[in-house]
């Protein structure tokens, strides 16, 4: 699954002052959440104060277990809504992580009909041509 | 025969401002968030309180993500607004019309070192064709050269010069006062000491007639502005500053700074149009006026705000400003204490900041008795402004 | 004395906001043509300039096409001693033109000189394939 | 966290009263205009405004020098003064735009009719023209290939790196989880296009008018973004319209029956996002349509019995059943039940919902069709009547910062 069609750029994120840890560590093969040691709270995407506490210096990134369950997903079947680089079809799927947080990516050698609610799953990473990397979920034992 | 007039309906109770900067070194985000808070520690509200977002449609992230980034349940009223500080207008309504309680007026633009500028590297690298980002119609004048801001003021200025006779010598007085102005306060970055009409004529022309010191330098940014009624200000920490009026303006064949079309291109009915509105809801006239915040993004626009805000009459905008009597702290009618966006940027919210700061007796450049405020916004093209007044 | 180009950057095209308002494509394709059209309300005569949809006096969305006769006067210019583009090579002058049929448009003058401009220089069309996919009418002294 | 927000109620203690709204029963739709709905119109988009405004101006027998106020989306790519240059307005007093895509619907309206409430504007023109079937499309992935390859709003660098670049894909996956939580199946949804395509026929304006559609058509079509089918996605659409919000005072000496807003509201509430709500406790509801649901009544100070018809912005099927919920016209849950066999949705049924067709078969004319519609519920002049129309409700988009109003006569 999620696999490339030769010579379509891949979409790239703005790197900016909030989104900075969270990019740097994928590049490093991490996974990282923003957390607040004062609330003791995850927050997901990244932002640039708590919003709990609305304070920056007790804002640090904690490495993620990497394991989550698939929360809900969509299967790309037509060029309609799918973005040219992939090859059809592809899944993006919606991960809840042990952590609490959410978040969206590819899968890896998972077959279309295995996607489903509740499946666990783990991230890895890719190093993308353009050098670019990123993270994908693979199944794992639950 | 409308239902209600805004009139003294709605009061400014917090400002928040970040230190300027040519390279502010965080996030726009960041930046909204924060100048958010701060208003609201100078209101003396929580900013879970907060339940209307307004900002103009290029400055800082949407507000749903300000939102997010404080953490904020609900926002029942928002909206964005495109020239110069018409987003008031929409935070006046919201409180208003019933709509919402405490609206912040954000406006977070790091327009140096911000996404606006890799955006616009990046359209350059990759020659990205999108029709949706030219929007505005410059199809008649950029194949022939004519692009930027600067040229299309200079061709209108040109044209004053011819008319009126303004000379160089006499315009050059806004940037030498504001200089002067700006020496004074902290956060207008770009003047150390005032500079002389001397330093002005050897400034830099860069679209002939208009020198480098006739417009206002990018900076990086963030100010919030706190809104609400006068009835819930009366609680709150700071003595609330009366919106006394809000109004804003277009006229037949504008266009953004090139409106060579009308008949007259040496007027600002825009501005005339506004202006009239603005009195007529406070029911004040331009004599009643202790201080004006008039739009100096292009320093040319200064003489033709006073013509068309009736603070003098057609074509006595130059004389008016010569030597820089009448327009300093103690003279007839001071304009920008704060030492204007020529002294710290192109950054519209300044005004009204500095407006609350006079009203509330702590500008670092006070005016004595400024209890009635013009606030005026968008020179060249759709104007929006305000009266202020203490409470 | 007209505009110099660098020949390795691209000339802003008229093409770019194309898109957005078509009511202009026959003023590029009357250059195309060496000629200065004029877009007309057919229901009051109005002359719409820039070209648009709709006559603002009338609200007809009926129109047709004049010719100018190119002929005009200066009524303002800014010299740029600093290219706002990379295409351009400064300095050089953009003209406002009134038409005599009233319509003002920019330009650029052929014949004269930046510092020789005055407001009020009767001038004439003429017209200069700038790129292979452009031509833009310019203008000249008059007589 | 979870149950913090599952048990969130709605706070009116903290609300302006609503007898200091001075929306209320005070501002009107006085005027609707709209262009022919095309799939390729050949025309640019100032061109299609300019003929819905001067549509709208006329069916409420203005001048249009009477206007002097414009609201639209931030998506809306006309330049306000070229669009009143050829217009010939003479002065605009007021204008704004609303983020959020289709969420702000409504809000338009709601933020035209402040102005005019608080004596800014008289008559304030809310606009939208869009070529979205011929040109750009909002919604297509290839397009974003074309225009931008890195996401410099934040928060789409977590989506779009991903292939995740739609709409449809964003907003299927908390529709995915909605029909996991709650066993909504697709016979159950394809009830809402069959519906709407049902109404669509009797609506010569409307896109699919003359080519209706069966329950079985419906399951047979073509799986676009697993959830959505062919037929759960709105109509890309080429069109404009336009409509004049003023008081109801000024109303009275006007042409048509003014449709009187009773409640209008604005939600954006926690984690907000455009589709990509995530983070929130729960995905498998719309608080935004809550929120701003709770607030329409609160100000209207009526119940979701008393609504007569709803035009609920449905760029995919899943966003209009789910809105059935969270506006109380049904339990949590039952979305799915509720529209079986699409009685309670049809013309004398329980809700009728999206009676012109909807986004789905009338027109993707982001929301403006659906005011439109609800305008005419009021002045029983539907091509899909529905009898004795007391209150007539239309919203903004799901999954965004969102909005909604009630008109009543």
């Amino acid at each position: 699954m999620a696999e490339y069609v030769q010579g379509i750029p891949i979409m790239r994120p703005y790197i900016d002052q909030d989104n900075q840890g969270y990019w740097d560590a994928v590049k490093n093969h991490k996974l990282v959440f923003q957390h607040c040691s004062k609330c003791d709270k995850y927050h997901h995407p990244p932002r640039p104060m708590c919003p709990s506490c609305h304070s920056q210096d007790t804002l640090e990134w904690k490495e993620s277990s990497g394991k989550g369950i698939i929360y809900s997903f969509v299967m790309f079947t037509t060029n309609k809504m799918a973005y040219p680089a992939f090859k059809l079809p592809y899944a993006v799927v919606l991960v809840e992580m042990e952590e609490g947080v959410r978040i969206t990516a590819n899968t890896h050698e998972i077959e279309p009909d295995e996607v489903q609610v509740g499946l666990p799953v783990e991230v890895m990473f890719e190093e993308l041509p353009d050098g670019q990397t990123l993270y994908r979920f693979k199944k794992r034992e639950a | 025969m409308a239902i209600e007039s805004i009139k003294d309906k709605t009061a400014i109770v917090g400002i928040g401002v970040i230190d300027f900067s040519t390279n502010i070194g965080r996030s726009e985000w960041y930046s909204a968030c924060q100048c958010i808070k701060l208003a609201a520690d100078d209101a003396g509200l929580n900013i879970y309180d907060i339940d209307g977002m307004v900002k103009n449609i290029d400055d800082g992230p949407d507000p749903s993500y300000v939102q997010k980034g404080l953490g904020i349940d609900n926002l029942t009223y928002h909206s964005e607004s495109h020239w110069g500080t018409s987003a008031m207008m929409n935070a006046v309504q919201g409180v208003a019309s019933g709509s919402c309680n405490y609206c912040v007026y954000y406006q977070a633009a790091h327009r140096v070192s911000g996404p606006e500028k890799s955006i616009s590297d990046y359209r350059v690298a990759r020659e990205v064709k999108d029709d949706s980002l030219d929007m505005i119609r410059y199809d008649f004048f950029s194949p022939f050269g004519l692009i930027g801001q600067p040229g299309y003021v200079a061709m209108m200025y040109r044209r004053y010069m011819h008319e009126t006779g303004i000379t160089p010598e006499q315009l050059g007085w806004i940037p030498v006062v504001d200089s002067e102005n700006a020496a004074k306060n902290p956060n207008a970055i770009f003047f150390d000491k005032p500079i002389t009409i001397d330093d002005y004529m050897k400034s830099k022309v860069i679209a002939d007639p208009i020198r480098e010191l006739d417009c206002a330098p990018k900076v990086d940014g963030a100010i919030a502005i706190i809104v609400t009624t006068p009835e819930k200000a009366k609680s709150m920490k700071q003595k609330p500053v009366i919106i006394s009026s809000n109004a804003a303006g277009m006229a037949p064949e504008g266009q953004f700074h090139t409106s060579y079309t009308r008949d007259v291109i040496t007027e600002l009915p825009e501005m005339k149009n506004m202006g009239d509105e603005l009195f007529r809801i406070a029911g004040i006239g331009p004599k009643d006026i202790k201080l004006a915040m008039l739009d100096d993004t292009f320093t040319p626009y200064v003489p033709l705000q006073l013509e068309a805000l009736g603070f003098c009459g057609k074509g006595e905008g130059a004389a008016f400003i010569e030597g820089g009597e009448r327009i300093r702290v103690g003279g007839e009618l001071p304009i920008n204490p704060d030492g204007g966006l020529i002294g710290q940027g192109r950054f519209d919210t300044t005004r009204i900041v500095e407006a609350v700061r006079q009203i509330r007796g702590t500008s670092t450049n006070q005016v004595a008795g400024a209890d009635t405020i013009l606030v005026a916004s968008g020179a060249g093209g759709p104007a929006d402004g305000l009266i202020l007044r203490k409470a | 004395m007209t505009v110099e180009y660098n020949p390795d950057q691209k000339i802003p095209h008229p093409a770019m906001w194309g898109v957005l308002y078509k009511s202009s494509t026959p003023f590029w394709e009357g250059v195309k043509n060496k000629k200065i059209m004029l877009q007309k309300c057919k229901s009051c005569g109005n002359l719409l300039n820039p070209p648009r949809p709709m006559c603002p006096k009338c609200q007809s969305q009926e129109n047709e096409w004049i010719t100018a006769k190119g002929t005009g006067k200066i009524y303002s210019w800014v010299t740029f001693n600093e290219a706002p583009h990379p295409a351009f090579k400064a300095p050089y002058a953009a003209v406002l033109v009134e038409l005599d049929e009233g319509p003002r448009i920019v330009s650029n003058m052929v014949d004269v000189k930046p510092e020789d401009l005055e407001i009020g220089m009767a001038v004439e069309v003429t017209f200069e394939d700038v790129a292979e996919d452009l031509t833009l009418p310019k203008f000249r002294k008059a007589g | 966290m979870l149950q913090e927000y599952v048990d969130r109620k709605f706070r009116t203690d903290n609300r302006p009263p609503v007898d200091i709204n001075l929306i209320k029963d005070k501002v009107a739709i006085v005027g609707v205009g709209q262009t022919k709905y095309t799939r390729d119109s050949g025309r640019d988009e100032l061109d299609l405004a300019c003929e819905a405004i001067k549509a709208a101006v006329d069916d409420a027998g203005l001048k249009m020098e009477d206007i002097d106020g414009f609201d639209t989306f931030t998506l809306d790519r006309l330049a306000l003064p070229m669009l009143i240059n050829s217009l010939g307005v003479p002065n605009v007093k007021f204008s704004g735009e609303i983020s959020g895509g289709g969420g702000a619907g409504c809000s338009v309206a709601m933020h035209a009719a402040a102005a005019v409430a608080t004596g800014q504007a008289n008559y304030v023109c809310v606009y939208r023209a869009l070529n979205e079937a011929s040109g750009q499309r909002y919604g297509r992935g290839d397009s974003y290939a074309e225009y931008m390859l890195t996401a410099f709003t934040p928060h789409y660098g977590y989506q779009w790196p991903f292939g995740f670049v739609t709409p449809l894909g964003w907003a299927g996956v908390w529709g995915k989880r909605w029909m996991y939580e709650f066993n909504i199946t697709r016979e159950q949804l394809g009830w809402w296009a069959v519906v709407l395509r049902e109404y669509a026929q009797n609506n010569p304006d409307a896109i699919y008018y003359g080519r209706p559609i069966t329950h079985d058509d419906y399951m047979e079509s073509p799986m676009i973004v697993d959830p959505l089918k062919l037929h759960d996605c709105c109509v890309d659409t080429d069109g404009a319209a336009a409509y004049i919000i003023t008081t109801v005072e000024r109303a009275r000496d006007l042409k048509q029956i003014p449709a009187i807003i009773l409640s209008a509201s604005q939600s954006s509430p926690i984690e907000q996002e455009i589709q990509t709500v995530y983070n929130r406790p729960i995905i498998s509801g719309l608080v935004e349509t809550w929120y701003h649901g709770q607030e329409l009544y609160r100000v209207a100070e009526v119940d979701a019995k008393d609504i007569s018809v709803a035009q609920l912005y449905d760029p995919y099927s899943i966003g209009g059943v789910l809105q059935l919920e969270e506006l109380g016209f049904c339990e949590r849950g039952e979305g799915g039940k509720f529209i079986e066999g699409g009685d309670n949705i049809r013309i004398d049924g329980k809700i009728p919902c999206n009676t012109s067709g909807g986004l789905l078969s009338e027109a993707y004319l982001h929301g403006w069709n659906l005011v439109i519609e609800g305008v005419r519920q009021i002045r029983g002049t539907s091509h899909n009547q529905v009898k004795d129309v007391e209150l007539s409700m239309v919203t903004g988009g799901p999954g965004v910062p969102s909005s909604g109003i009630i008109l009543r006569r």
